[in-house]
């Protein structure tokens, strides 16, 4: 067992296992946390498969964005403890079905299919060659990503001044 | 113009004096128009002197032109056509028409002028003249026609007028029915014209009485002898409805219903005399083999009218009977062959028949007139007023209508020196010629005295004695007293027809009709009586009926004969009616009956298979809901089941939604992944 | 150019439907306006058309015996084994059809006249009546069967639903049982016509839509003669002239003359013979098909009985004449006795259930069944006299019974009584109205110088003449129809004394002030009919001279065609 | 270097839980969570998947592109969950109920 195959596993099992307390946990700011792990474990999962700057990127926009983001959102709908702490109906223990079909799907159809991959160049970085691609041939996409990105702020922006501006009516009213 | 329409050979250009005819003809239609539109708008009298100066004019023109015919002229024309067959109308202008168009519009004349004091003051005046007009308009059109085709449409208006002027006062109950009764005798013998038209124009071609008598003459067609029989057969029945004769002859005595003008033109010149006038003209067609019928149902239909005339009251309808026993002499000359003696007979009776008529009905009017007094007077008489034992004693209150008539009277039982003696003597002595009728020349012959007997009574309770109703009604004698004398209008007509009853106005032998001066001899009068023992028996019989009716007249009580059963059957038109009834209408009442309810039988069929279907229907509604309908059922229970099911997921959430999608996605996925296998 | 008045008469209802129906009117009697001022402009269009016409000698089943002609091509339909079916819209006028379109115009103005009496849902009335007022005229100049067989059916639509909704008391029966009679008369007029198509091909359709110089017709029907051409090949028409060539009939088809084709012992042709005559006897109506009529005169509202005794019943007759007879001569002559027979029954039976009714409208509508057996007596003496009269009677009881629908209608909207015994006396009351009644009762029992004397006349010399020439009918038979002449005469004459002479009595029921004498409006549309029914009564060659040559080429043809 | 079978199993684990979580879990914040954990899922498998890749990095570029559509998608969800917040006062989705048809 290389030392590549441990971290894998080991990394593995902090991804998993942080998503499994996500799905278990009542409390969001355990939640939260937990999701920062598991995200983590992905951008180590990353690095291990050789693409370093998607590992960096995962850290910064996920940790430093979405995670901030979900947090103000824990925030701004934080209610009571009691209506905070929520159950899983045992009706519903009956969806976990349903990701297992997927699972199923996986291993009986679609791992059969994969093509067993030599790699010729043992883990040589590929830093380099990224950087190269994103100036060159996928300038465009990335250029229409940016822009996509930024009619979402602003549309977000917009449904969040709504808010604002109904907040400010609704006191102007009091 | 089309080369294929050629002219017909038939048509005939007319006249000078055919369109003078025509003009006497569309005379009373325009006064018919006329009045019958204006209606209330005119007063009365403004109304009766135009339509008797429209007869006045008429009656000079039929003059004009009766002097001026010579040789029959005859004009045709076209008055429809369908392709090339051609209806035609055609008009014969010969001395036998003119003089008959003399007669009928002169006797209109009488009639027209009586009427206008007659009808003064009655109801519904606005309605007589134009009636009358159409009344005369449409016998003028029987005597000018030459086509049997138009005859027949100026026979069934002559019916249509007979039937509004008889019903004229509708408002009795007896009134309406009797118009009917007379509409429907008529058509029931109508038909047999309709039916006698259709053969003659089937077997000839033609109903032109011209070219018919041509052609039967030059026997250029020849027609089966059945055929012809029956032809003539069905003519003559067709006459016995117009003109009264047996068995359709008891609509007459209930016409009396109608104004007493009316009466004296329907039984002179117009209706019944029609019926004559046809077969006159149709002779040529009336073959051998069929005319003793004629002779036989006259003399029959002589002496049954005359019997009942014998114990009648009513005062117009004794003149009814007696019209219809001459009539059977008519009938019987034609029968002999002798027409010519039916137009002469015809012609006095003709005069002397609207003399009697008018006479009686100045008496009524008179009646009328105290009735109408006494009413004023607040004594209320509920009595009929044509009975002639309510009369009596108008001789002196009344002498002009009692000598014009005892004028008409002489005329009617055949006293020398009236018209009436003459023309009956014709007719006799031509029964008399043939032995084969000698039974009929037997009736002839006692109906001779019998019409004496039964016209002497008349004249005894009406205008001799004493004035019988103010037996009852003392108040009555002063009212008679003091009606004098009749309007001069009522007068004049009396004092004219009763003129023309003296045979010196026919011919200037009094006891031989041969050299006969009358205008212009229409028809050569043949015979005439050939032995001087026929003139001296008819005259003593008629003494014989005179002089009995004087003794038994002054005895007759009233009320008194009426428990016989053989005067209740005379006086019931010798169960004839009773007949009819049974054999026809009643029967009739039946079929109808009968034939509505098979109407409803096939109505009720036809709901039958209309409630069949809809049965079916519900069988076939009933396997379908049963059957189909439960397999359906049964599928939408377990599609039912299943989307309950399923429904369950979809409680509007989210993630139910996703969970769905997700599977499906899953499917895919498997589906898709197989595929790359 | 003349077509361009026939085009007119026909489709300017359609216009009026139009504005009838996109328009909201809420001023009272504009509909009726609208409807009266169309039917009055097809009246003058018919009239003109009447008196341009020139009565002329045409060959028959040719296109030139056409006064005024519209033809346009409309569609060809293959249909397999069956070859093509070409139809056009095919429109003409002629002597035998002049006549009964201006009987149409006349009783559609009429019937519009007396409208008024429709209360509730007026335009849905008018709708349907400008239909009638298109399907009718359509149906009588249509010389297509394709275009025939559409306007019938157009004219059987408005019609139910013209009773159902606008009827009297039991509207819903005689609206159904009407619907179906006619149904099932249409029903066996509609195989009859799939027969004919199967049966003949048009040449001249076929010479129009090849489009060649060098076929004609003769090298078509001789190559028909050699079976050069198959029948899927032929093209076929149901162009009433290439229908009634006895030329164009398929060799070996059902209704050729030659084919032994025999079920029950009576040839195809015979077969088909009786089942177009049943689907237009119904319409005519005779017995025993005639039960749906009384009902359905009783039920239906004024204008309503006008237009179906006036016209729809003439449309039978029309179809008699114009369709079965020049299709099937042979067949028709055989039958005639038992056609004739069959007038006579209904002459006398209807005048013997009429004179059992107590209701005055049913006693006219079984009137009708009686006149029209006259038709029906006409058509089966196959002479010219007997034909002429049952067009005239055609023309004439249209006329007449439109008359006396109105009259009945006048005394039912004053009392909504019908009861003959529930009057008495009448002409105290109302003498306008009882002098209108008494002519138009004497014009329906034939009095001379009214125009049914003249009708009824002709036919029964007609039907005499018949068993001379032909030794169809016998004598006795029509003898036997003259009892209907009396029987008529008795219950006219004893409803007449029993209504309207006498004293002045009305039963219980009957509110007596509400019997006000004829208004303007009702005067005119009387008087005017009395006066039509009088001018053809004394002038029928108005009308006769003007058809009189077409009725004898119709009887050339037939006598042509027997021997 | 790792095989991509492992990868792939990583990825379908972490895509089964995170499914599990949008299914299961009433707070909608939990939702987002779990599709984030879709969504990195996903990009677990792209990045497997192009281990061998030196030339196009199909793969990472792909995982690039879903990231930043992951940003977008937490930016919006975010401001419907205050949206909704506001308006149905919870964070339930059991209290949601609003797609429901009838």
């Amino acid at each position: 067992m290389s030392n590549i195959l441990f971290f894998f596993i080991f990394f593995s099992v902090q991804t998993i296992g942080s998503a499994v307390v996500i799905l278990f946990t009542r409390n969001v700011m355990y939640a939260v946390t937990a999701l920062l792990s598991s995200l983590l474990g992905v951008a180590a999962l990353f690095v291990l498969a050789g693409a370093d700057v998607l590992g960096v990127i995962q850290i910064i926009v996920y940790i430093g964005g979405v995670l901030v983001l979900t947090l103000f959102g824990v925030m701004y709908t934080y209610q009571s403890p009691k209506r905070y702490q929520e159950s899983i109906p045992h009706k519903k223990s009956v969806f976990i079905l349903i990701p297992l079909l997927f699972v199923l799907v996986l291993l009986v159809q679609a791992l059969p299919l994969l093509p067993m991959i030599d790699d010729p160049y043992q883990h040589a970085s590929k830093v380099e060659v990224t950087g190269m691609l994103w100036l060159t041939e996928y300038l465009p996409i990335f250029e229409w990503i940016g822009f996509l990105l930024l009619v979402v702020l602003i549309g977000a922006g917009w449904i969040g001044s709504t808010l604002v501006q109904e907040d400010k009516s609704k006191g102007e009213q009091v | 113009m089309n080369p294929l329409q050629h002219t017909d050979p038939m048509l005939l250009p007319a006249h000078f004096l055919h369109s003078v005819a025509l003009t006497i003809f569309f005379l009373p239609v325009l006064t018919f128009v006329i009045l019958f539109f204006t209606g209330k708008h005119i007063s009365t009298s403004w109304r009766s002197w135009l339509a008797t100066s429209v007869v006045g004019l008429m009656f000079i023109l039929s003059l004009y032109v009766h002097l001026s015919v010579d040789v029959p002229i005859i004009a045709r024309w076209s008055w429809f056509s369908m392709g090339t067959l051609h209806m035609t109308s055609g008009m014969v202008l010969s001395s036998f028409t003119t003089s008959m168009l003399v007669v009928v519009t002169a006797i209109a004349l009488m009639v027209h002028l009586y009427s206008m004091e007659y009808m003064k003051d009655r109801r519904n005046h606005s309605k007589f003249f134009p009636y009358l007009a159409l009344f005369i308009s449409a016998m003028i059109g029987i005597i000018l026609s030459d086509s049997l085709f138009n005859i027949f449409i100026f026979w069934e208006l002559v019916g249509l007028a007979s039937y509004l002027l008889i019903g004229f006062w509708y408002q009795k109950k007896e009134a309406a029915a009797a118009a009917k009764k007379a509409f429907l005798y008529n058509k029931a013998a109508d038909t047999a014209f309709v039916i006698a038209l259709g053969l003659i124009f089937t077997y000839y071609g033609t109903t032109e009485l011209t070219l018919l008598r041509t052609l039967i003459s030059s026997s250029s067609i020849l027609v089966p002898t059945g055929i012809a029989i029956s032809i003539a057969v069905l003519l003559v029945l067709s006459t016995f409805g117009k003109s009264a004769q047996f068995p359709f002859y008891v609509w007459l005595p209930d016409a009396m219903e109608g104004p007493t003008p009316v009466s004296a033109l329907l039984h002179a010149a117009t209706m019944v005399a029609a019926g004559i006038l046809v077969l006159i003209k149709c002779d040529f067609l009336l073959v051998e083999q069929m005319r003793w019928v004629l002779v036989w149902t006259g003399a029959i239909t002589a002496l049954l009218a005359a019997i009942q005339a014998i114990r009648c009251y009513d005062s117009k309808k004794i003149l009814a009977f007696s019209t219809v026993s001459q009539i059977g002499y008519m009938m019987m000359a034609i029968g002999t062959g002798n027409t010519s003696a039916a137009y002469f007979h015809l012609g006095t009776h003709a005069f002397f028949k609207a003399g009697l008529f008018l006479s009686v009905g100045a008496v009524i009017h008179t009646m009328h007139h105290i009735q109408q007094n006494s009413f004023k007077n607040k004594i209320y008489l509920e009595v009929d007023t044509l009975d002639i034992r309510l009369m009596g004693g108008f001789r002196k209150t009344m002498p002009i209508a009692f000598y014009a008539y005892v004028a008409c009277y002489a005329a009617l039982i055949g006293i020398p020196f009236f018209t009436g003696f003459l023309s009956k003597e014709t007719i006799l002595a031509s029964l008399l010629q043939n032995p084969t009728y000698s039974i009929p020349f037997g009736m002839a012959l006692t109906t001779v005295g019998i019409t004496a007997y039964y016209m002497t009574r008349q004249l005894y309770w009406m205008f001799l004695g004493d004035f019988r109703l103010a037996a009852l009604y003392p108040s009555c004698k002063e009212e008679q007293r003091k009606i004098k004398e009749n309007h001069w209008l009522i007068n004049i007509p009396l004092i004219v027809l009763a003129c023309t009853t003296l045979s010196f106005f026919v011919s200037f032998h009094p006891f031989h009709a041969s050299d006969i001066h009358w205008m212009k001899a229409p028809l050569p009068i043949v015979g005439g009586s050939t032995s001087i023992y026929l003139p001296i028996a008819s005259i003593s019989i008629t003494l014989i009926g005179v002089l009995l009716a004087w003794s038994m007249a002054s005895k007759e009580q009233l009320y008194n004969w009426k428990q016989y059963w053989f005067w209740t059957f005379v006086q019931q038109n010798y169960g004839i009616e009773k007949a009819v009834q049974f054999v026809f209408i009643i029967p009739s009442f039946l079929i109808a009956r009968g034939l509505t309810y098979l109407d409803k039988i096939i109505d009720m069929w036809v709901n039958a298979q209309a409630y069949l279907a809809v049965l079916l229907a519900h069988i076939v509604y009933a396997i379908d809901r049963f059957l189909i309908e439960g397999v359906l059922k049964g599928i939408v229970f377990l599609i039912r089941i299943v989307g309950s099911s399923f429904r369950s997921l979809i409680q509007g959430q989210v993630q139910s939604y996703i969970s769905t999608t997700l599977i499906v996605l899953a499917l895919m996925f498997w589906w898709y992944l197989r595929q790359l296998h | 150019m003349e077509s361009f008045g026939l085009t007119i008469l026909l489709w300017l209802p359609l216009l009026s439907l139009l504005v009838l129906l996109v328009g909201k009117y809420h001023q009272p009697g504009t509909l009726r306006t609208i409807t009266i001022v169309t039917t009055a402009i097809q009246l003058i269009i018919a009239v003109l058309l009447f008196i341009q016409m020139v009565p002329e000698y045409f060959p028959l089943h040719t296109s030139d015996s056409f006064v005024y002609k519209d033809f346009h091509p409309w569609f060809t339909l293959p249909l397999g084994q069956l070859g093509y079916l070409s139809v056009n819209y095919f429109v003409a006028v002629d002597g035998l059809t002049i006549s009964l379109l201006l009987l149409s115009s006349i009783v559609l103005f009429v019937g519009a006249l007396v409208s008024h009496t429709i209360q509730f849902q007026e335009k849905g009335y008018y709708a349907l009546y400008l239909l009638l007022c298109i399907s009718i005229p359509g149906c009588f100049v249509a010389q297509d069967l394709f275009l025939f067989f559409l306007f019938f059916e157009f004219m059987l639509l408005p019609m139910y639903f013209l009773i159902g909704i606008w009827g009297g008391v039991n509207k819903e029966y005689a609206a159904i049982k009407f619907f179906i009679y006619t149904l099932v008369g249409s029903l066996l007029i509609l195989v009859s016509f799939i027969i004919l198509y199967a049966s003949t091909y048009s040449p001249t359709e076929m010479v129009r839509l090849s489009g060649h110089s060098d076929i004609t017709v003769q090298s078509i029907q001789q190559a028909v003669m050699d079976k050069t051409i198959t029948t899927s090949d032929m093209v076929r028409s149901l162009s009433i002239q290439d229908v009634t060539k006895p030329t164009n009939i398929v060799p070996g088809s059902w209704l050729d003359p030659a084919s032994t084709t025999q079920w029950l012992g009576i040839s195809a042709r015979m077969w088909v013979f009786i089942a177009l005559l049943i689907g237009f006897i119904i319409k005519l109506p005779a017995i025993p098909f005639h039960t749906w009529l009384p009902d359905a005169h009783v039920e239906a509202p004024t204008a309503v009985s006008v237009v179906l005794a006036g016209i729809l019943l003439k449309i039978g007759g029309y179809g008699l004449i114009r369709i079965v007879w020049p299709i099937f001569p042979v067949e028709a002559m055989q039958a005639s006795t038992v056609i004739a027979i069959i007038g006579v029954v209904s002459i006398v039976y209807a005048a013997y259930v009429a004179l059992a009714q107590d209701d005055l409208k049913k006693m006219i509508a079984y009137s009708s069944v009686s006149h029209m057996g006259f038709v029906l007596l006409g058509i089966a003496s196959g002479t010219v006299e007997g034909i002429s009269g049952a067009v005239y009677q055609l023309f004439s009881h249209g006329l007449i019974s439109a008359l006396l629908f109105i009259l009945v209608g006048i005394l039912y909207e004053r009392t909504h009584d019908r009861s003959i015994a529930h009057y008495k006396g009448l002409l105290n009351k109302m003498p306008a109205f009882t002098v209108v009644v008494t002519i138009a009762f004497f014009a329906s029992l034939g009095l001379p110088g009214m125009s049914g004397f003249i009708a009824e006349i002709l036919v029964l010399i007609g039907a005499f003449q018949a068993s001379q020439v032909y030794s169809t009918i016998p004598i006795g038979v029509t003898i036997v129809a003259t009892i209907g002449l009396v029987v008529t005469a008795g219950y006219y004459l004893w409803t007449l004394q029993r209504m309207f002479f006498g004293k002045f009595s009305v039963h219980t029921s009957v509110d007596a002030h509400t019997l006000q004498d004829l208004t303007l409006m009702e005067k005119v549309v009387t008087y005017l009919l009395c006066g039509l029914v009088i001018l053809f009564g004394v002038l029928p060659s108005v009308l006769l001279d003007t058809i009189g040559p077409w009725m004898q080429t119709w009887v050339q043809f037939l006598q042509q065609s027997i021997q | 270097m790792i095989p991509i079978t492992l990868y792939f199993i990583v990825g379908a684990v972490l895509f089964a839980i995170g499914t599990t979580i949008v299914l299961v879990r009433r707070n909608v914040l939990f939702v987002l969570m779990g599709i984030e954990l879709i969504l990195n899922a996903a990009s677990i498998n792209f990045v497997g998947a192009s281990q061998g890749d030196y030339i196009k990095l199909s793969g990472q570029m792909m995982t690039l592109l879903i990231i930043v559509i992951a940003a977008c998608e937490a930016v919006v969800a975010l401001a419907i969950i205050m949206v909704l917040f506001k308006k149905a006062g919870s964070v339930d989705l059991m209290e949601l109920k609003k797609l429901k048809e009838f």
